[in-house]
């Protein structure tokens, strides 16, 4: 039975035939249809199962407004939950299951809610499984989750790739129908820069499914010759298959393009999807509109369908539904399918509401076998098998209610069109803004070009509209046939019915948003597109209020679906987010380094030896290595800021809390950055190259925000000093190097002398490295003898290799972030974990730093009563009693006997490191009134430790290492 | 949102880091004013429903710092200025 | 006395790369000499003067001007990022101080950045797909600052088939492998 | 009338004639002597204690709009106590103690579901940050516990080890975390508070506050003057609107935080997740939406929606830490206006009016907070005396010095 529903006409290339599946079974269609008519040309009625109480469905529609018709689309990796038939184009080869069903549709077990129905209302939940209390998580809620959902994920990883791009144009018009092209043609011509969108893989909208005429051809003729005349205008841009999916501030639009959802995979390169981020300086909504059904019982068989569907498939894709087809309007848009359809040769039974006409039941569980009617108190049942339903249609203003301005209700064709008050530079036309006949549509879209075109100075003209039909909509509101038993579907999806909306109003959930919330009314995958105005009309003809009165309902972005994948583009994987490599990171991988991420840099965590096969061996072996001769360090990822300016050293006054002014040239200073509420920002040092010349280094991690500061302070604080500033973080490679024989190993390399005496402790300047430019300063964080050297970032890596080659008689070493770490926890400096954006210069035992004798950044605010308190936190050093004792960073401090209950929390270890030097674990740590309890013991505790982690401690002096810092000036 | 930056024209606000309120424009002096007024001016705001006077930093532009009036509300941008323009006519200097 | 030491590429080579993707030609570019040129305050006058004299173009906002010998384009008030040829002017600040003595801030700025030109027909479809600038409608001769995938970058247009991308040379392999999926993905 | 599942089967096998408005629709009164300005799940929740644990009487709760039309239905439904700092921690462990009995309290089911919530640790100092917080939450009588990178592949083997820019090292847990049906915690409290005699009074917006004498008489309303002899503020978003009727500037900016849900889809998510090296937080809804989000647009703002940055900063997130979600489709987003403060933490304090009292800050962070907001908001409005475990969150705090920043960034509010 090979396409036994297939009819004469349509839109579909009968030349070619594509094979695909549908639950196993192998079917045939052509090029141009998409699944559902596919399977419908097969005499597939029965697709999906709804969400709540499984019952069998087919399409109700034709288009991206489908609730029923959704299936898993591709297999393994490629498996797509909730593809929507309706929209899913075909190609040779489609492989779609069922979704939501088991163990099969045609058999599904958990149909049985169906028959659970009158105890499964709305809101039923919220009133019952509270008894006993634990069952809900136990019993309940676990049966509830499982069965929950439509479709399903693989959890295999998406395999395909997606991208993203930015478009710009005058006018963006949303939607190819009638509107869309009337308007891409007025402006076209005019010259202006356009993008047309349209969802669909084919331009033309509703003229592709009418046989009415524009200008003497066919509809569907005629949009494709405008699609010719516009696709040779290279100002315009068409964008078939790509769905505008939201409107945001000033003229932003976003846009899905599906560039390979018609192919079986992507081709090579290319992506499934793009985001377009669209900058328009003006927009027409040319959306079209949504037919909507009439609630009466049992309207949710497949077969039952919106009546501009039944005629879509025929007219589009030369398919009839069903041989026996009804008509239930309350319109004259259905009777034109009626026409249409009868034209085909079809047999049609017309109810039209309007004569006293309705439909007050069906039957067929799997497809529809007939419809009872009742005409004027006669009651008749007639077999058909395909019911199509028109309840009038809803202009699609969803776009415009996305700044939230509500729709407004029009008597005239009984439907909301867009409020006054939407996205600045967006109007509608055509069925978009209620001008339903496809003049109008013409017309409005011309007229609406022009219009946006005028705002921006663009003129354009009214050409002479080709003759299309004007009829006017003849409609008699009908919303739901009274009087019935049974149930009656508004939300089709989430099984929503009449029963459940009477419900809400009982209990007084009367309020639009409470209608909604209640009983999930437009929740569902379609988001309300045929359900919502339906809902509101019960809900205002069960409270006696119009509906203007009841209220409106507004749609957020995005107008359908969108896909994780494609909002995401390229930034996944190691792709999230950009690799920063230091300059050292080539000679670091050819020694096997082991690399961290920091921020977006990688650097070197530690450097194993052969023969290592613990990371503490190498990092221990780096540290000892350093503090007994000399270990190398690419400290380059620290930020650089080179300030100029006759008033740099006013500027570093007014940005450092210690003093500035006084540092004379060719030395640096220990910097010390407070935020405005007194906290410890940053720290640095900075040196003076010049008079009006110095460098200033960040943190890693602060590089970015410390010059964001930085230039708030000289723009907007203190306007008219005379300073630049300019990062050169990546402009140079830079190098610790550090140890008792630094100066002797820098004395192989720099060209200059370099003693003591020329180049004394806290000395900064230029330098040359074999005749190339550099810079020398001495300062140290390992506490050794040290120096920072930096050359061109070009040199970097030769650089590296020199110093190590010169360094061989010294068996010189290069160590990474670990040591590092270690070495600065053994001088008791802070870093990152201390510098936590929650601490004060004082609480790091630094307070004296900050001078009161100007005016800096922090220091008013820093001299707060909490913030003075003696008892407050101070870093202190902390040491094993027993030198086997293990320590943890963020363990807390307990006094000895103290209960492990927040009033005795003494405080916490901030960082914790191996001391090779010492022999055990040390830390630093913020411990309450801290200094004044040098020397005393107390417990840090680890209660996340299975076992708990109890240590006994020392709390010592943060200087482990050296605290005279003799070591420093040798 | 787009930006109309007095200097380069439209752009995307997604370029921009945004501070907060203009009124932080109003630092006192730290030798002259205390705690009091520092904690009025560092904590407390008027947040508006409606026009809005506030800084945007273009760090992925020209590094201007910007004052924006913006409705928060309909987020319709009504003015831009040059930060240091505002500050130096409030009488900042050094 | 130490030898010198030899230079490796924001790419880690030793030469400057290319890639040849369909129609578009990548190519990273090693030879020329960047610093940053920031007028002090109030001595704006002299700056232009002496840039002017030196032939040193300074150009107004979001333009690039290329001379005989400099380049500049406009970066932020008061501030250009000013080309030369590596070649004679490796140490381009000991070579431009002295143009403007007092009256400018003169940074070096050769090796913050990696440099890629690209040439080929249709730019615009890559550009769009990179970032967000309107590459068909805008002048030859337009400079920006923009993002390509999470990375600051300095676009130029210098015609409708050639342009200039300065992106942070640590993160030069990411933005060489974004511009190269890029292309690959318009074939 | 009292819920349970004999009344549900009672009512089915008699066509649900029996069920009752599940709150009435009372004009205002003259004066009362409490009266809550904001609908919302902090002033429902006040309006509940206050009549059923302090005894209280004559109480209206005042709303613009509809009830639970505020942040209680626009958030991500999250429920936790894992915070670090000595003002906040015992705080929300009291209020993860009223989420565990609040059903059977107040006999309508909200769906309190303590599924776990997983906080992913991406450095080494991450994991120390965590420990110290982990140890702080311990110390203050809730659950934590910290995993190693195999726990975690063992609990979500399909999220992002072998590819990740930011690899997953380990997580803080918190098994009692989990996730509430927003709504109906809304609609149970307005319902015990209806049954309490508490009046609920809808689309009745405050104009103005009649003060006098530095003492609160009531307010004006679009429905005329309401007096009160104490009148709280709990309109968490809009907090400088109505405060300005009293004449007060607050440590506050109002930012909306959008949140997104997907397409149904069968079970894949137990617990919360929430990334370490991206903005993105995750559960999936009993429904079996996907219900996640990210940062706040970080820009002043009262309008209920937001950009598409936000949106895609988001995704971003998402695909970097579970690539398997690929395929899943965004279907709704949705913006909240929050009350950013100045440290990231709430107010629950009195003001210089005699009987105006404010209740509000919350950030991101209040739908968790709410029954313990709203008992001790009753608690300090009843007694004078803030209860013990909100006694960090008064306003005067920064001119103390004793701010509550749990994230160390200062006085931005988009910071935090």
């Amino acid at each position: 039975m090979s396409q036994s529903n297939r009819i004469s006409g349509g839109q579909i290339d009968r030349s070619k035939t594509l094979s695909f599946r549908f639950d196993g079974k192998s079917y045939q269609g052509h090029a141009g249809d998409t699944l559902a008519s596919a399977l419908l040309a097969n005499g597939v009625r029965l697709m999906g199962r709804s969400f709540k109480y499984h019952r069998p469905r087919g399409p109700l529609s034709a288009g991206s407004e489908e609730p029923n018709a959704l299936v898993h689309l591709r297999s393994g990796a490629r498996q797509e939950p909730n593809t929507r038939a309706t929209v899913a184009e075909l190609f040779d080869g489609l492989e779609a299951r069922s979704q939501n069903a088991w163990p099969s549709l045609k058999f599904d077990a958990l149909a049985i809610n169906d028959r659970l129905n009158t105890f499964l209302t709305a809101g039923f939940y919220y009133k019952t499984f509270m008894w006993p209390a634990a069952f809900w998580e136990k019993l309940y809620e676990p049966i509830i989750r499982k069965a929950a959902g439509l479709g399903a994920l693989t959890r295999q990883e998406d395999p395909d790739s997606y991208d993203k791009g930015f478009l710009h144009c005058d006018l963006l018009i949303i939607g190819a129908g009638p509107a869309g092209l009337s308007a891409a043609l007025t402006a076209g011509r005019a010259g202006a820069q356009v993008i047309l969108a349209d969802e669909d893989f084919r331009m033309g909208g509703r003229l592709k499914a009418e046989t009415l005429e524009v200008g003497g051809q066919a509809g569907a003729d005629w949009a494709a010759a405008q699609v010719l005349e516009l696709a040779a205008m290279p100002n315009v841009r068409l964008m078939p298959r790509t769905t505008i999916i939201g409107a945001f501030d000033h003229g932003i639009y976003g846009a899905v393009e599906r560039v390979s959802d018609h192919l079986a995979v992507p081709m090579k390169g290319k992506v499934r999807q793009t985001l377009w981020r669209i900058y328009s300086r003006r927009a027409v909504l040319a959306g079209g509109a949504t037919e909507r059904p009439i609630a009466f019982e049992n309207n949710d068989r497949p077969g039952v369908m919106l009546a501009g569907a039944l005629r879509a498939y025929a007219n589009r894709w030369g398919v009839a539904v069903g041989r026996k087809v009804a008509v239930f309007t309350n319109n004259d848009d259905g009777l034109r399918t009626a026409s249409d359809l009868r034209a085909k040769g079809l047999e049609v039974r017309v109810i039209d509401a309007r004569k006293g006409e309705e439909v007050i039941d069906t039957s067929g569980r799997l497809g529809l076998k007939s419809v009872t009617i009742r005409s004027n108190g006669k009651v008749e049942t007639i077999a058909c098998d395909a019911l199509g339903v028109s309840g009038g249609w809803n202009p699609n203003v969803n776009i415009t209610s996305h700044h939230r301005s509500r729709p407004v209700w029009e008597e005239a064709i009984a439907a909301f069109v867009p409020g006054e008050d939407g996205p600045v530079g967006l109007t509608a036309a055509g069925a978009a803004a209620g001008a339903l006949s496809t003049h109008g549509a013409l017309a409005t879209g011309q007229a609406q070009a022009i219009a946006a075109l005028a705002d921006l100075g663009i003129a354009a003209k009214a050409d002479a509209l080709p003759q299309a039909e004007d009829a006017p909509v003849a409609i008699s509101p009908k919303w739901y046939v009274a009087g019935g038993k049974g149930r009656a579907w508004i939300d089709q999806q989430n099984d929503v019915t009449l029963k459940d909306v009477k419900l809400a109003q009982q209990e007084n959930f009367t309020s639009v948003e409470h209608l909604k919330r209640y009983t999930t009314l437009g929740m569902a995958t379609d988001q309300g597109k045929t359900g919502n105005v339906l809902g509101l009309a019960v809900m205002a003809g069960l409270t006696g209020k119009t509906i203007p009165e009841t209220g409106t309902t507004i749609y957020r972005p995005p107008y359908t679906p969108v896909a994780m994948g494609t909002l995401a583009g390229r930034s996944r994987g190691k792709e999230f987010k950009p690799f920063r490599l230091t300059p050292s990171h080539k000679w670091a991988e050819e020694q096997g380094a082991v690399f961290v991420e920091v921020g977006m840099w990688l650097r070197s965590q530690w450097l194993p030896k052969a023969g290592e096969t613990h990371w503490r061996e190498s990092v221990d072996r780096e540290v000892l290595a350093t503090r007994k001769s000399v270990g190398i360090c690419d400290v380059t990822t620290l930020g650089k800021i080179d300030i100029q300016g006759t008033d740099a050293a006013a500027f570093l006054d007014k940005v450092y809390a210690n003093n500035f002014a006084s540092l004379a040239v060719g030395k640096c200073r220990y910097g010390l950055m407070l935020r405005e509420d007194g906290m410890v920002y940053d720290d640095g040092t900075t040196a003076r190259l010049g008079e009006n010349e110095y460098v200033m280094t960040t943190t890693t991690a602060n590089a970015v925000l410390v010059f964001r500061n930085l230039e708030y302070a000289r723009q907007v604080l203190w306007p008219d000093m005379d300073v630049q500033l300019i990062s050169t973080t990546e402009a140079w490679a830079q190098f610790s190097v550090a140890g008792p024989n630094a100066r002797k190993l820098l004395e192989k390399v720099v060209d200059q002398d370099i003693s003591d005496a020329a180049f004394p402790y806290m000395g900064a300047g230029a330098i040359t490295v074999g005749g190339i430019r550099g810079r020398l300063f001495r300062i140290s964080f390992s506490g050794e003898l040290a120096y920072e050297i930096a050359v061109p970032t070009r040199y970097g890596d030769a650089l590296v290799r020199k110093l190590m080659e010169a360094g061989r008689e010294f068996d010189a070493i290069v160590y990474g972030t670990e040591a590092l770490g270690v070495m600065r926890v053994e001088k008791g400096h802070v870093a990152g974990n201390e510098l936590n954006g929650q601490s004060s210069a004082l609480n790091m035992g630094l307070g004296k730093m900050v001078s009161k004798k100007k005016d800096s950044i922090g220091m008013v605010l820093s001299q707060r009563e909490a913030l003075l308190d003696p008892n407050g936190y101070r870093l202190v050093g902390v040491k094993p009693v027993h030198k086997d004792g293990k320590l943890t960073a963020g363990s807390h401090f307990l006094a000895i006997g103290a209960a492990p209950v927040i009033e005795n929390d003494g405080g916490w270890l901030t960082s914790k490191v191996y001391s090779p030097h010492l022999g055990c674990d040390i830390a630093l740590g913020y411990l309450k009134a801290g200094d004044q309890k040098i020397g005393t013991q107390m417990r840090a505790v680890n209660l996340l430790a299975k076992p708990v982690q109890e240590t006994l401690v020392e709390i010592v002096s943060p200087h482990f290492f050296d605290p005279e810092g003799e070591r420093l000036r040798g | 949102m787009i930006i109309n930056h007095p200097i380069l024209g439209p752009r995307d606000s997604q370029e921009f880091v945004y501070l907060g309120a203009a009124e932080m424009m109003n630092r006192p002096d730290g030798m002259s004013a205390g705690i009091e007024e520092f904690h009025e001016w560092l904590y407390h705001r008027d947040n508006p429903a409606g026009e809005h006077r506030e800084l945007w930093y273009h760090e992925q532009g020209d590094r201007s710092w910007l004052v924006v009036t913006r409705n928060t509300l309909t987020h319709e941008i009504s003015r831009v200025e040059l930060a240091r323009d505002v500050a130096k006519a409030m009488g900042r200097s050094k | 006395m130490a030898d010198t030491l030899h230079a490796l590429t924001a790419l880690g080579q030793a030469a400057p790369q290319t890639r040849v993707i369909g129609p578009y030609r990548i190519e990273e570019r090693f030879d020329v000499a960047l610093a940053s040129v920031a007028s002090r305050r109030g001595r704006e006058a002299e700056v232009a003067s002496a840039a002017a004299a030196a032939g040193i173009p300074l150009p107004g906002p979001a333009r690039f001007t290329a001379g005989p010998l400099y380049a500049g384009f406009w970066v932020a008030p008061e501030m250009w990022f000013v080309e030369a040829p590596f070649a004679s002017h490796e140490d381009i600040v000991a070579v431009v101080k002295p143009i403007f003595g007092e009256a400018a801030s003169i940074t070096e700025q050769t090796d913050a950045w990696v440099r890629f030109d690209v040439l080929g027909t249709n730019l615009a479809a890559l550009v769009e797909k990179l970032c967000n600038v309107d590459f068909a409608r805008a002048a030859d001769g337009y400079a920006t600052r923009t993002v390509i995938e999470h990375m600051g970058c300095y676009l130029i247009r210098h015609t409708s088939g050639a342009l200039t991308i300065y992106g942070g040379r640590s993160s030069a392999q990411s933005l060489l492998h974004a511009l190269e999926v890029t292309a690959a993905s318009l074939l | 009338m009292r819920y349970s599942g004999f009344r549900v089967i009672a009512e089915a096998l008699t066509g649900h004639k029996g069920w009752k408005p599940v709150w009435r629709d009372p004009a205002p009164q003259a004066e009362y002597d409490y009266i809550i300005v904001g609908g919302g799940g902090h002033g429902l929740a006040t309006a509940y204690y206050l009549a059923k644990e302090f005894g209280q009487k004559r109480i209206a709760v005042i709303e613009k709009g509809y009830l639970g039309g505020g942040n209680v239905g626009r958030n991500t439904t999250i429920i936790r106590s894992n915070y670090l700092l000595d003002g906040n921690e015992p705080f929300y462990e009291f209020s993860l103690k009223l989420w565990e009995g609040l059903e059977q309290d107040f006999n309508y089911n909200a769906m309190v579901s303590q599924r776990g919530i997983l906080n992913l640790i991406h450095s080494d100092a991450q994991r120390d940050a965590f420990t110290r917080r982990g140890n702080a939450m311990i110390l203050n009588g809730a659950d934590a516990d910290l995993l190693d990178r195999e726990q975690i592949r063992a609990m979500y083997p399909w999220l992002n080890f072998d590819d990740a820019r930011f690899p997953i090292k380990g997580g803080l847990a918190q098994r009692r975390g989990g996730t509430v049906r927003h709504d109906a915690v809304a609609w149970g409290y307005a319902r015990g508070a209806d049954s309490r005699g508490v009046d609920l009074i809808q689309n009745c917006e405050v104009t103005g506050m009649r003060i006098e004498n530095g003492k609160i008489l009531g307010v004006e309303t679009s429905r005329g003057f309401i007096g009160a002899k104490k009148v709280g503020v709990a309109v968490a978003g809009s907090s400088s609107r109505v405060m300005a009727h009293a004449g007060m500037r607050l440590p506050i900016e109002s930012h909306v935080l959008q949140a997104f849900v997907s397409e149904g889809l069968k079970p894949l998510i137990d617990g919360v997740i929430t990334f370490g090296a991206g903005h993105f937080y995750v559960s999936q809804s009993d429904k079996g939406g996907l219900v996640f989000g990210g940062d706040i647009d970080g820009y002043n703002t009262y309008a209920q929606r937001g950009n598409l940055p936000v949106i895609e900063d988001v995704a971003e997130g998402g695909m970097a830490l579970m690539p398997a979600i690929g395929r899943a489709r965004l279907l709704r987003t949705w913006g909240g206006v929050m009350d950013m403060s100045m440290d990231g933490s709430p107010f629950i304090d009195k003001t210089p009016v005699d009987g105006l009292y404010f209740n509000g800050g919350w950030c991101y962070g209040g739908f968790k907070a709410t029954p313990a907001s709203g008992w001790c908001f009753a608690h300090l409005m009843a007694k004078d005396a803030p209860h013990k475990v909100a006694t960090a969150y008064r306003l005067d705090r920064f001119l103390k010095g004793k701010m509550i920043d749990e994230k160390g960034q200062g006085a931005q509010p988009n910071l935090h």
